[in-house]
């Protein structure tokens, strides 16, 4: 294995898109570093993209935020503006391992591993997070949803990565929230997990839910039909209810040592159900 | 401190109250400082120069006949020094030896995922890695059995044969290799006597140490057969008996020094890598070091038994047992394993029962070599156990400390495993727990309380101790038990103590194999007893010693000085008038009195002491997920006289903790294949700070007869009450009863759902 | 495969060394600089016991390439101590028995150091959150938490 | 005489009895005529066996005094942990 830390975006593009074997870009490493140990990774060359400028960067862009790639999880929970307009995406990127794991591990490298159990995933989905991604074809913009593929694989084209991610900007009385369950307090992987988002008019009715669903699928499941149950209530207990079902009817997880396929189907509709309250809290706390 | 007479003692066992002055204190540890500054040297630390990288090949698969092992592309690769099989070591002198051996390095079959089968030795980590693929190993997989349920049935997979039990029923598998009761009295006429019999089923998983340093070694043996092994141990005499034999040296030529230690309780007792660095270096006449991966500690060493047990109870509607009886069924791995010895001894040993019986066998599986764990065999024993009689508590609406207490052993009961107890503190630690404000504290919704008992037998032992006196007056005391828990600080204390003098005058030491006699692994709750003793007995050799020169300086008889608080004075105004003369006034003239003076003891020490405990803990369940928090903790122990009750509140605190941990959450968990799924601290989840209350310890010091102080082992007794405590608490706050380990969020959720 | 040189600040001094792509920080700290007091529980950030810090962060040495500390500065448990003098929270780990083994020690001390450092007046769930990527299996922790509460406390009284 | 409590499974090699008497004053006397009187206990005891002497647990201490009236329990090797 080689490995380059590039100064510059065009130089890593280069080294990626010329690298005849098997390459991988390495931002925070949490995840990488473990496959390099366990010899399920093993990559011709590492391209260390943390020597670009700009990429430790956080910066305000149209009323929402842009997230450098190699912002780790430590940095970002530090940004009081960021955490003030989507707590929701911020307590799910604080999840992500533990006080040392975020020192280094990246909302971006979260994305591209592409775990369906990926903490701060189901949050980036809810908020309609943007990845902003260079490569040999130029730069483009994609959706966080269109990025995982499968577990392990992602969307980017060889030569292909991520600089930032948009965090957008939100209308009053919006925010969001992230829960997930693991049989511990702290260091395990998400057994199921439900980040939500949701928009309330003036008289605290729910205008816009977006709710994304960890750990019950292939990839991170955004469920309409558990948002419809939500739109044009007050989150009264039977909109919660019907929501969490539809929660539950989505869900198509696997039975595994982290949960049996039951009890994530429950606990899904369970934890979906928390997270909305906790963000119908925290947007009418807004007005 | 109570003078002592120097001349002819016989050692005095407890006599009684006294006034400490040094034991009972918290004094800092000696190791103390290198350990917060990183100076400490453990088994991954050292390193020598020329050193090679050694590694194992382990087997892919959870059960296999090893048809052929082709290491010459290995052999072939530049910077690969020496590579290793099975065909390597010398037979076993016998039996348990060689099973030990075979856990090192599968011989003919692989037992087990993970199973070592060769090794290889490079001049760098890299190289050893490519050259463990180059290893073509040319496997037969065979049909593998996991449970030991399955296990026991005839048509099982034979794991190896001709191990089965002679007294094994007909009509079972091979794979039995121990069946025995223990108990007294008539089963029958006691259940006659009952107002309600209870039978229920327990199941448990194997569990692993969890030791935060994996084992590692550092091994060097030259062309004339000297060799010199350092490693992480919790006993290097016995690493160097194993591995002598193994390579068929002559015990003197091997030396063993244990590192500093980091964490074992119990999974340390045997040998891994340590005999195959050696072979390496042998063969390459280079050191080489072997650290074990993360992944080897889960795959190949360590885990207890898993079990499934049935317990049937019968008690009268004011609480008294009539009648116990248990079938405890073990799986140890592979290879047969005593420790369901343990588990039918102890299933029932905190009850004063006319009638009881726990029967039980041993059954090998395709699981890694069993090790020791905290109390092997009690916990997973008296978990169904305690978990019958607080469901006959609920049954019968009886207090559940009421009912231990109208039921507890004491002194004079004769043990459900044959002897009649002396002094024990079971009454106590109950009575304790009564009175104390956790167990009258209201309990809110969602929430349960959980008690159970827990018992450990604890072990003494072969023990040497030399005392050496400096010229300054200040002591060296060489022991050969690694330290694992602050030891060197206890021992250091009681010689302070039997000396007269100040603790910081004492430094404690373990000795390398070569440097002190014989010394049995530090297991069974023992060091602090048993070397503890010999302390006392080395030190007041080295008094009887400095007595006899004091003697001869004033010219008057042996008898007529004693020693007091760290001088040797006249017994008596009869003896004459002589100006007290202090240990480093001794030690100071000591050449010119006869020559260097020392203190020493060696003995196999027995009468050890049981111990008991007693947890309370309170406990809410998350009716949505199943999740146990756990709200507080209070554990109950006597601990006979604590020397340094610091690092006897850490062995209660750490052993209700790995209880905890053996209650919720870890498992050995395998696939359909056979192979473990979770060989990492990921997915085998020991607690975290997070998890956890404060864990408050309430020591109660009821002195064991058979130590000068009273000390007891309290090492272990507190990895028991937690499995039974915590599944007693989950089944009342759920409402439902739970009769498997671990209480994973899933069970819980599914029970709850009925 | 070639070698990677590189300079950084290791406990204030200036360290250069040569690495391979594949080994790690904690590799290079305990086999090259021979500093083993930063330990290898599990090489995958799941003990913390290899913890140290990044330009100020925590992170787990395990998980860094030894080829990233170009031009970063490292402190380890070997920088903690002020020669002699031990940091408040070595010496309270020694008055409260906060070690029985003492492998995970170093990782706890360098973890709760940078916790007080960013959070001077913890609560004590918020240590216990902050230590849970360290494990220790001896202590059931009780007297680590206590040892870094009464630690923080003295650092604000001084 | 001195009694000797066996062990459950032991008592297969006893003819059922729960306690047999031997001829013995110390530990090592114990253990020999049990081998004597009772050739199915040896394998057992070549395995290891710890003995139980008025309550306290012996573990090779052959030289241990047993008195005609103690309480002499047969019970396995103590040993890992």
């Amino acid at each position: 294995m080689r490995y380059a830390a590039p100064d510059s975006v065009s130089e890593a593009i280069k080294l990626l898109k010329s690298e005849p074997g098997v390459s991988r870009v390495l931002a925070g490493g949490s995840d990488i570093l473990v496959q390099l140990k366990t010899g399920m990774a093993a990559p011709d060359l590492l391209v260390d993209i943390k020597q670009i400028p700009g990429i430790y960067d956080i910066t305000q862009e149209n009323g929402g935020y842009r997230v450098g790639a190699a912002v780790s999880g430590a940095a970002l929970g530090e940004h009081a503006g960021v955490k003030a307009q989507w707590p929701g995406v911020i307590e799910a990127v604080e999840l992500i391992g533990s006080t040392q794991v975020q020192g280094r591990a990246t909302m971006a490298g979260n994305l591209c591993n592409a775990s369906p159990a990926a903490d701060s995933v189901p949050a980036m989905i809810a908020a309609q997070a943007i990845a902003h991604i260079v490569g040999p074809e130029g730069e483009r913009d994609c959706p966080v949803q269109d990025i995982p593929l499968s577990p392990g694989r992602n969307s980017l084209a060889k030569g292909e990565f991520i600089t930032s991610i948009l965090l957008p900007a939100r209308p009053e009385n919006a925010s969001d929230a992230y829960l997930r369950f693991i049989p511990r307090t702290e260091m395990d992987i998400a057994v199921v997990s439900a980040g939500v988002s949701l928009e309330l008019d003036s008289s605290g009715v729910c205008t816009v839910a977006r709710i994304a669903l960890g750990a019950v699928a292939p990839t991170v499941l955004l469920v309409d039909a558990a948002a419809e149950c939500l739109i044009g209530t007050k989150l009264d207990e039977n909109a919660l209810d019907a929501m969490g079902k539809a929660c539950s009817a989505a869900a198509n997880p696997i039975g595994d040592k982290r949960g049996t396929i039951e009890f994530r189907k429950d606990v899904v509709a369970v934890l979906a159900k928390r997270a909305a309250k906790i963000a119908q809290t925290r947007a009418g706390d807004q007005s | 401190m109570l003078p002592l007479k120097c001349g002819g003692r016989k050692m005095a066992l407890y006599t009684g109250k006294r006034n400490f002055k040094v034991v009972g204190t918290r004094p800092p540890r000696p190791d103390g400082i290198d350990k917060v500054t990183g100076r400490a040297l453990f088994g991954a630390d050292l390193s020598a120069p020329g050193m090679l990288v050694g590694q194992i090949l382990r087997s892919p698969h959870a059960h296999a006949r090893i048809k052929s092992i082709d290491t010459s592309a290995a052999e072939a690769l530049s910077g690969v020094k020496s590579v290793v099989t099975s065909a390597d070591f010398d037979k076993a002198s016998n039996s348990p030896n060689q099973d030990a051996l075979d856990n090192c390095m599968a011989r003919g079959k692989a037992l087990y995922h993970g199973h070592a089968v060769a090794a290889v030795a490079a001049t760098t980590a890299y190289v050893a890695t490519q050259a463990l693929k180059l290893i073509k190993v040319d496997y037969n997989v065979l049909p593998h059995v996991i449970e030991v349920e399955d296990a026991m049935m005839a048509n099982a997979p034979i794991v190896q044969g001709g191990r089965r039990a002679d007294n094994a029923p007909d009509g079972l598998s091979e794979n039995i290799t121990h069946y025995m009761s223990f108990g007294h009295g008539g089963l029958d006429e006691g259940f006659a006597k009952a107002d309600k019999i209870i039978e229920r089923t327990f199941k448990t998983a194997a569990t692993h140490q969890g030791y935060i340093e994996p084992h590692a070694c550092l091994a060097t043996m030259g062309p004339d057969g000297k060799a010199d092994l350092w490693c992480c141990t919790q006993g290097h005499y016995y690493v160097r008996e194993l591995c002598a034999d193994f390579l068929g040296m002559e015990t003197s030529q091997l030396r063993v020094t244990a590192s500093e230690i980091g964490g074992g309780f119990g999974g340390k007792t045997t040998v891994f890598i340590e005999p195959v660095a050696l072979a390496l270096s042998r063969k390459a006449g280079k050191p080489v070091k072997m650290v074990m991966n993360r992944e080897e500690v889960f795959k190949a060493s360590g885990p207890t038994v898993s079990s499934l047990t049935d317990v049937k109870i019968g008690m009268t509607k004011d609480g008294r047992i009539t009648a116990a009886h248990a079938m405890l069924r073990y799986q140890g791995g592979a290879f047969p394993c005593g420790t369901i010895e343990f588990g039918l001894m102890s299933a029932f040993a905190a009850y004063d029962l006319d009638a009881v019986q726990a029967e039980g066998f041993n059954v090998m599986t395709n699981r890694p070599r069993q090790a020791a764990y905290r109390a092997p065999g009690a916990p997973v024993a008296i978990y169904p156990v305690e978990g019958v009689i607080d469901e006959l508590c609920q049954i019968l609406d009886l207090d559940p400390l009421e009912v231990r207490l109208k039921n507890a052993a004491r002194k004079g009961t004769k043990s459900s495993y044959g002897p009649t107890f002396d002094d024990i503190g079971l009454v106590a630690t109950l009575e304790a727990a009564q009175k104390h404000p956790h167990y009258l504290t209201p309990l809110g919704p969602n929430q349960g309380r959980g008690v159970s008992c827990g018992f450990w037998f604890n072990f003494g032992g072969n023990t040497s101790v030399s005392l050496n006196l400096n010229a300054d007056g200040t002591v060296g005391i060489v022991e050969g038990n690694p330290d694992i828990g602050g030891s060197r600080a206890s021992i250091s204390q009681m010689a302070a103590e039997e000396l007269g003098i100040p603790y910081e005058k004492i430094r404690t030491v373990i000795a390398d194999t070569n440097s002190l006699g014989f010394n049995d692994v530090t297991d069974g709750s023992r060091v602090t007893f048993a070397v503890g003793l010999a302390t006392i007995k080395a030190a007041q050799d080295a008094v009887q010693k400095m007595c006899s020169r004091v003697a001869k300086l004033w010219d008057i008889d042996e008898d007529a000085v004693v020693w007091e608080d760290g001088y040797a004075k006249p017994a008596g105004p009869n003896a004459g008038e002589f100006e007290p003369m202090s240990i480093a006034e001794i030690a100071a003239i000591a050449n010119s009195t006869g020559g260097p003076i020392a203190g020493h003891h060696e003995v196999n020490a027995d009468g050890a002491g049981v111990s008991f405990g007693v947890h309370l803990v309170d406990l809410e369940i998350d009716p949505g997920t199943g999740q146990t928090t756990i709200l507080r903790y209070t554990v109950f122990q006597d601990a006979g006289k604590a020397v340094h009750p610091d690092y006897v509140e850490g062995q209660m605190q750490g052993g209700a903790v790995q209880g905890i941990g053996w209650a919720l959450n870890e498992e050995y968990i395998y696939g359909p294949d056979g192979l473990l799924q979770n060989p990492g601290f990921l997915d085998y989840r020991i607690p975290v700070a997070s998890d956890l209350p404060p864990i408050e310890a309430v020591i109660l010091e009821i002195p064991n007869p058979g130590h000068p102080y009273g000390v007891r082992g309290v090492g272990e007794t507190s990895i028991v009450p937690p499995l039974a405590a915590l599944s007693n608490g989950v089944s009342r706050a759920i409402g439902h009863r739970m009769y498997e380990l671990p209480m994973s969020p899933p069970k819980i959720l599914k029970t709850i759902k009925g | 495969m070639s070698k990677i040189h590189v300079t950084t600040t290791l406990n204030g001094d200036q360290v250069e060394y040569l690495c391979e792509p594949q080994e790690t920080l904690l590799d290079i700290l305990r086999n090259r600089l021979n500093l083993t007091g930063s330990k290898e529980g599990c090489g995958s950030g799941d003990c913390g016991a290899c913890s140290v810090t990044l330009d100020g962060r925590l992170v787990c040495s395990c998980l860094v390439l030894a080829a990233e500390a170009e031009g970063r500065e490292i402190e380890t448990i070997e920088g903690m101590a002020d020669g002699e003098n031990l940091h408040s929270l070595q010496q309270k780990f020694l008055d409260h028995a906060a070690l029985q083994c003492g492998i995970c020690t170093p990782g706890f001390l360098v973890a709760a150091k940078a916790l007080l450092e960013k959070n001077p007046d913890p609560t004590e769930t918020e240590v216990r959150f902050w230590l849970a990527g360290n494990l220790c299996r001896c202590t059931g922790y009780d007297k680590i938490i206590n040892a870094v509460m009464d630690a923080a406390a003295e650092m604000r009284g001084a | 005489m001195v009694k000797v409590v066996v062990w459950g499974s032991l008592r297969a090699a006893t003819g059922g009895a729960a306690e047999v008497n031997v001829d013995a004053a110390t530990f090592k006397e114990v253990l020999t005529q049990l081998e004597q009187k009772y050739p199915g206990l040896k394998p057992q005891i070549d395995r290891g066996v710890s003995l139980a002497i008025d309550g306290t647990i012996y573990r090779e201490a052959w030289f241990t005094p047993v008195k005609p009236d103690s309480e002499v329990v047969l019970m396995p090797l103590m040993v890992g942990g």
